[in-house]
């Protein structure tokens, strides 16, 4: 077979301002495109490997490490599994907990992504730290808004990343009443500032070149509102499935260029994260973020990934005033000493989790032997889930663009880093990925 | 010495008295097993009947940590920033926590004293508080089991309340203060008295005095104990943290970032770490575990003047407190009685 | 490997520059969960660095990154678990005159060292990647210290904010930092926390792991899983802890899976364990 | 007695260097002056005292003073580049200012020095302390008798203070001194080869009516003492001058800590000067 000739190599060797090491490869055959790779070449950690023989207690503890900047995601979503393998139920009050240690995550996540990694992009600066001069106010937004997330993690979970407090059947404390009380108030005064970020957002065109149909997926929130826990996959093609039984429906394969496995809805590529669960629930949103987004509407268009960032906003805005009401509700209700239930592990079971982490669905497996010792783990994370679909966009990038005789590879790669960086990927969670069948 | 009785319906009140006029600190629960010295809220959360707390009194004169000066790296100036010198009210200490203070005292107040702690520690009121041993106590045989210096009044639990004895003029002045707490004692109060200080000296599990144990360990510094027991330690340094006599302290400079100023700090050190016997260069004089087991056994039975005690006053805490179960009473029991026929 | 004495320096002491110049830093990451950096684009005063350094290379937060500059002081986060994280390891360390290990997976491996001594590289991808073929090429995990000289080591998963500050304002200053010798136990008994080992036989890793965090998850009731790593210089008294919790009914396995988790690149820890339960099969 | 004022206790005062002599590899010599005139004036310090030296930001190094006693503000402080502190220290240029507490310690008891013969022993940075007992004799000459010093060092360029001895030959003959300088493990040195105690029988002081001052490793002690008292040395005229971790300098911090159960000793505060009697009666001393 002849070697492709290439007339423009375009090579992103390390993508900036991303979680995780990958780069863009995009290999022309002419003037039509080749291939588009994503190149993730960031080291395999075998997680789910590590993880076999090892007591579910420390697995669980060993999880967050997955993934810093949604530790708490990789957290709860196993513990989770676990109890759900042990049959074990946690009280309400540790379920509130747990969903505001996970929003404090979705705040600190969504904030960093926003102003720290996509944000430069938007307004011409090679990082944050170059915008000091000119964009003090909305640096001073981001750094309270990070803080705030950080904050509720640290009070609840022992610290912003990693957090040890968070255990199988509960926590090992339970904050005093005053600490929530804190929380709450400082909440109430980030109401304005959680709306910095939609604002600088707004009125960046949505590039129309990756503009296309795509089916999103995104887990129905318990209770009627907009949140992480849920038990049904609800698809953009009219589908419902049990979250339980993901692994029916979303699968997994290695593909040579990338340490991170690519996923697949019913084998085809699909879109996950707070674009989806935007435009599946966002009726459900608080009152506030839900007048944001009507009014914002031309911004959020379910075709374009571009929009993740406006959606990611919108959900910024909504969790502020969400985590507000769960401080203010735990500190009328906190009960010092309701800290863990007693387990015991007697017989072996399989336990399945799945959640919204920030960047999308989480899944977790977990096999438990009878000693409490796992036998078997899977994980598929968001980031895996998407990056075929991120391909596919990247393509349409170039695609688009050498329509309009853009040729100059600088100026592509630049975009591309961009449509890269929308999608918020967390390239070292991705990295691991579950066992092959 | 003057001797009031305080009724047990009135000890609330005094405690309230008390946490007026400064900052009333005392044993609380904290945990399950575990009391602590710590700030008091609520005069109710004080408790009367604990073992030991986990952190000795001397950490109210003595921080964990404290900025000792701030300084200017362009001048080569320093600001020292000394305690604001505010009351601090110190209730319920054992006698030998107080033994304590006063050994703390013979170190850092003396001709070249320690500002730092003086000026807290002459802002500071001790109320001590009666006890009875369990089995980690041996606070008899270190003659700190009762004290008649180092406090401003001293309870005495009696069956209604508390026979007080008043050892300063501050505590004179308390006394004057609040006469509405206090009554004279009955004859009744007097044998109360005696009678709980002959049941709490029947109850220590070791009996007589130590005074010659310094001779008997230093006879037999190769004992096999040493080596045998310094295997089981973790070298976590728990035993000097919660000693009330520890006071070994460690210095360091933290610069600002932009390097033009900065902090001296100083904070609670171990003989039991490893850089503790350490010098520039890279020598170490206490090396190996058993070194630094060794010398914490040699310096807790060494002979302080001031009291004439020893500097271990028989709290128990450093065996209380020891993950791995090191028994320091049982260990000293055994050198000792090495070739005296035990 | 014998880790430096940490008397004296052998490497360059950055020249203090305050007006004159600025330092150059350069922050680089192998293969790891972005923790450490996390932290440290997020420290309360990291404008205040960043107006202070120069920040040569860090991808995490920024485009104008390269690896390939020389840099004063240089962090790397992350084992090594690729060959191009060796190559790139090694690329730094011929850049920096000082080269930091900050977070658990530079300094002992990490999490992903869980399985070391058990299972090799290629049984790990086996397991997760079966038959199929990556182009790039994976190692097996391991602290950077096995590849290079490492001037120091800012342990903790993720790292203390205090601790990068203090060393960062060291390094600026001309100095360097001072090393932690001592563990968690003590900070834990400092912060006058009861102790959930004696208390509840909880399987708290505190005596046996470096000091820094003040004792941060003993302090929520939670046992210490040992993530800063072991106390350095053969401090870590893994058969003393191993004694106490036998005697507390733990089982072998149990002990050496839980001491693993940070420490499995210590060369004591098997050495002692067998000290306590007698050689492994 | 009046009561001890707690703020003199860790006083600083900030001081100028003036000079540097570069003395060996590892060891310059810096020349101090207090930079308050009062402070200048009103400074006193013995033989064997040492001061705690501040680099601000760096930290603190306990140095002894190795200078006469008898030169008001000036100061002089051989320093060895071992650790963190010290190594700063010799980066220092002069003009540059730095901050002194002290002196602490006992120091030499000098008073049982007079009318009798003088031996100084020091091997490596033994010399710093001793060179200010040396320049406290030549200073107050005429209350010594006959003064032996010996001096001496692995390497004949390790010497400490060598070419200053060496300069001092001819009047120290005239003035009944007697200088021995000798590398212990040097092919390369053309001079007096042996450890110290090897050259005790050649020394021009009467055992009998000798004190002597020692400083240097433990190591020498154990030989030394042997030695002497076998050529009939009055023990009680015997001290030795130890080196430990004096952080605090006060009796305080602990890190000097030495002894056993009986002889609990701070080497700040008690020492850094000990005598024959308190090094066999206190086990770890030396």
């Amino acid at each position: 077979m002849p070697k492709k000739k290439i007339i423009h190599p375009i090579t992103v060797d390390h993508i900036a301002r991303i979680e995780g090491k990958a780069g863009i490869e995009v290999i022309l055959d002419g003037k039509k495109v080749d291939v588009v790779n994503v190149n993730v070449f960031e080291g395999p950690r075998f997680f789910e490997a590590i993880a076999v023989g090892k007591h579910v207690e420390e697995a669980v503890a060993v999880f967050p490490r997955v993934c810093s900047f949604c530790a708490a995601a990789h957290k709860i979503t196993p513990v989770l599994a676990a109890e759900n393998a042990m049959g074990l139920e946690p009280s309400e009050q540790t379920m509130k907990m747990r969903e505001l240690l996970y929003i404090g995550d979705f705040i600190q996540s969504h904030t960093l992504h926003l102003f720290f990694l996509a944000l430069p992009d938007f307004l011409g600066f090679p990082d944050v730290f170059s915008m000091q001069g000119a964009h003090k106010d909305i640096l001073n937004a981001a750094i309270a808004l990070k803080d705030i997330g950080a904050h509720i993690q640290t009070v609840i979970g022992s610290r912003a990343i990693h957090q040890e407090n968070a255990l199988i059947g509960g926590f090992g404390k339970i904050p005093p009443k005053k600490s929530w009380e804190t929380m709450r108030q400082k909440l109430r005064s980030l109401h304005d500032v959680a709306e910095e970020a939609l604002e600088q957002f707004v009125g960046f065109p949505l590039w129309p070149e990756v503009e296309a149909d795509r089916v999103h997926l995104a887990l129905e929130p318990i209770d009627g509102t907009y949140t992480m826990f849920g038990n049904t996959i609800h698809a953009s093609d009219g589908s419902k499935f049990k979250a339980n039984a993901y692994q029916m429906r979303i699968s997994e394969k290695v593909v040579p260029h990338s340490f991170a496995k690519h996923g697949s809805y019913n084998d085809q590529p699909f879109m996950t994260g707070a674009l989806s669960r935007f435009t599946l629930f966002n009726d459900r949103l608080s009152k506030r973020a839900k007048l944001l987004a009507r009014t914002y509407e031309e911004y959020l268009d379910a075709k374009n990934p571009l929009s993740n960032n406006l959606a990611q906003a919108i959900e910024l805005i909504h969790y502020i005033h969400r985590a507000e009401i769960m401080a203010d509700e735990l500190a009328s209700s906190i009960k010092p000493n309701e800290r863990r239930v007693e387990f015991e592990i007697t017989k072996a079971a399989t336990g399945v989790c799945v959640t919204e982490a920030p960047r999308g669905l989480l899944a977790y497996t977990l096999k438990i032997n009878k000693n409490g010792v796992i036998r078997a783990a899977n994980i598929i994370t968001p980031t895996a889930m998407y990056l075929p679909m991120m391909e596919a966009d990247l393509r349409r990038m170039v695609e688009g663009l050498l329509e309009q005789g853009i040729t100059d590879s600088k100026t592509i790669a630049q975009k591309l880093e961009t449509v890269v960086r929308s999608y918020d990927p967390c390239v070292s969670c991705s990295v691991h990925v579950a066992r092959v069948k | 010495m003057r001797y009031v009785k305080l009724p047990k319906e009135k000890v609330c009140e005094f405690l309230e008295r008390l946490k007026s006029m400064g900052t009333l600190y005392g044993p609380k629960k904290i945990s399950e097993k575990f009391y602590d010295f710590r700030e008091i809220g609520d005069v109710k959360e004080v408790e009367f009947e604990y073992n030991r707390t986990i952190t000795p009194p001397r950490k109210y004169f003595f921080p964990e940590r404290e900025t000792v000066f701030t300084f200017d790296t362009v001048n080569v100036e320093i600001h020292e920033t000394m305690p604001e010198g505010k009351p601090i009210i110190l209730f319920g200490v054992h006698a030998c926590d107080i033994v304590g203070l006063r050994i703390m005292d013979s170190r850092f107040i003396d001709d070249l004293p320690d500002p730092y702690y003086q000026i807290r520690r002459e802002n500071g009121i001790i109320i001590g508080l009666s006890c009875l041993p369990d089995e980690y106590c041996f606070c008899s045989v270190r003659r700190t089991d009762f004290v008649d210096a180092g406090f401003d009044l001293f309870l005495h639990l009696l069956p209604d309340g508390y026979l007080v004895r008043v050892g300063t003029v501050t505590g004179h002045k308390l006394i004057e203060n609040s006469p509405e707490y206090f009554e004279e004692i009955s004859s009744e109060d007097k044998d109360n008295f005696a009678k709980f200080e002959t049941k709490r000296r029947s109850m220590f599990t070791v009996q007589g005095n130590w005074d010659d144990m310094r001779y008997r360990l230093e006879l037999h510094l190769d004992h096999p104990m040493y080596m045998r027991e310094s295997d089981k330690c973790l070298g976590c340094g728990n035993c000097t943290l919660t000693c009330p006599t520890c006071r070994c302290y460690e210095v360091k400079d933290l610069p600002t970032l932009d390097g033009t100023g900065g902090e001296r700090i100083r904070f609670w050190d171990s003989c039991q770490f490893r850089s503790h016997g350490l010098v520039a260069g890279g020598h170490n004089f206490r090396p190996t575990k058993k070194d630094r087991f060794l010398n914490r056994y040699q310096c807790k039975n060494a002979y302080c003047e001031t009291t004439t005690t020893s500097y271990c006053v028989g709290c128990g805490r450093c065996t209380y407190f020891c993950p791995a179960d090191i028994q320091f009473k049982e260990n000293l029991l055994e050198v000792y009685g090495t070739g005296g026929g035990a | 490997m014998e880790r430096s004495k940490m008397i004296l320096p052998d490497h360059e002491i950055i020249e203090e520059c305050r007006d004159v110049c600025r330092a150059t830093v350069g922050v680089y990451v192998l293969t790891s969960c972005y923790g450490c950096q996390l932290v440290m684009a997020t420290v309360q005063k990291i404008m205040e660095i960043a107006n202070l350094v120069d920040f040569k290379c860090f991808y995490m937060v920024s485009s104008k990154s390269s690896m390939h500059e020389p840099v004063d002081i240089a962090f790397v986060e992350g084992s090594v678990s690729t060959e191009k994280d060796l190559e790139e390891l090694k690329e730094v360390r011929k850049n920096a005159k000082v080269l930091v290990a900050i977070g658990a997976c530079a300094v002992n491996g990490g999490v992903q060292s869980w399985s070391e001594g058990d299972l090799n590289y290629d049984e790990l991808y086996a397991s997760v990647y079966g038959d199929s073929k990556i182009k790039y090429k994976g190692l097996q995990a391991a602290p950077i210290d096995s590849y290079v000289k490492v001037d120091y080591f800012l342990p903790g998963c993720p790292p203390e904010e205090d601790e990068i500050m203090y060393f960062l304002s060291t390094f600026l200053f001309g100095s360097y930092p001072e090393e932690i010798d001592y563990p968690v136990c003590a900070e834990c008994r400092l912060e006058g926390n009861p102790c959930i080992l004696i208390e509840s036989d909880a399987p708290c890793l505190g005596p046996i792991t470096v000091a820094g965090c003040k004792a941060r998850c003993p302090s929520f009731g939670v046992p210490c899983i040992g993530c800063r790593g072991p106390v350095p210089h053969d401090n870590s008294w893994f058969d003393s802890l191993a004694l106490i919790f036998r005697n507390k009914g733990y089982s072998k396995d149990y002990i050496r899976e839980r001491m693993k988790i940070f420490c499995s690149f210590d060369k004591n820890l098997e050495e002692r364990l067998e000290k306590v339960f007698g050689r492994k099969k | 007695m009046s009561k001890p004022d707690p703020m003199k206790t860790y006083e600083t005062h900030k001081c100028r260097l003036l000079r540097v002599y570069g003395l060996t590899e590892h060891e310059k010599l810096f020349l101090f002056r207090f930079d308050d005139p009062e402070i200048a004036q009103s400074w006193r310090f013995m033989p064997g005292q040492f001061v705690e030296l501040s680099l601000l930001g760096h930290g603190e190094v306990p140095i002894s003073i190795c200078s006469s006693a008898r030169r008001m503000g000036f100061f002089e402080l051989c320093i060895r580049k071992a650790g963190r502190v010290t190594s700063e220290i010799h980066k220092l240029k002069p003009g540059d200012m730095v901050r002194i507490r002290g002196p602490y310690g006992n120091g030499f008891p000098m008073d049982r020095f007079y009318d009798r013969d003088l031996l100084l022993v020091a091997a490596g940075l033994g010399m710093a302390p001793l060179r200010s007992v040396f320049l406290y004799a030549l200073d107050n000459r005429w209350l010594f008798g006959n003064i032996t010093i010996i001096n001496s060092s692995k390497l004949g360029k390790e010497l400490l203070f060598a070419k200053e001895l060496k300069a001092m030959r001819d009047i120290a003959t005239a003035e009944n001194i007697e200088i021995i300088q000798t590398a212990t493990r040097d092919p390369d040195w053309g001079g007096l080869t042996g450890r110290a105690p090897t050259h005790l029988d050649k020394v021009n002081v009467d055992p009998t009516k000798c004190t002597a001052a020692l400083c240097g490793p433990p190591r020498m002690y154990k030989s030394m003492f042997e030695q002497m008292i076998k050529l009939g040395y009055d023990p009680r005229y015997i001290f030795v001058n130890l080196e430990r971790r004096m952080k605090c300098g006060v009796g305080k911090c602990g890190h000097c800590n030495i002894g056993t159960a009986t002889s609990w000793k701070y080497t700040c505060k008690d020492g850094p000067v000990f005598d024959y009697y308190d090094i066999i009666s206190i086990p770890g001393l030396i």
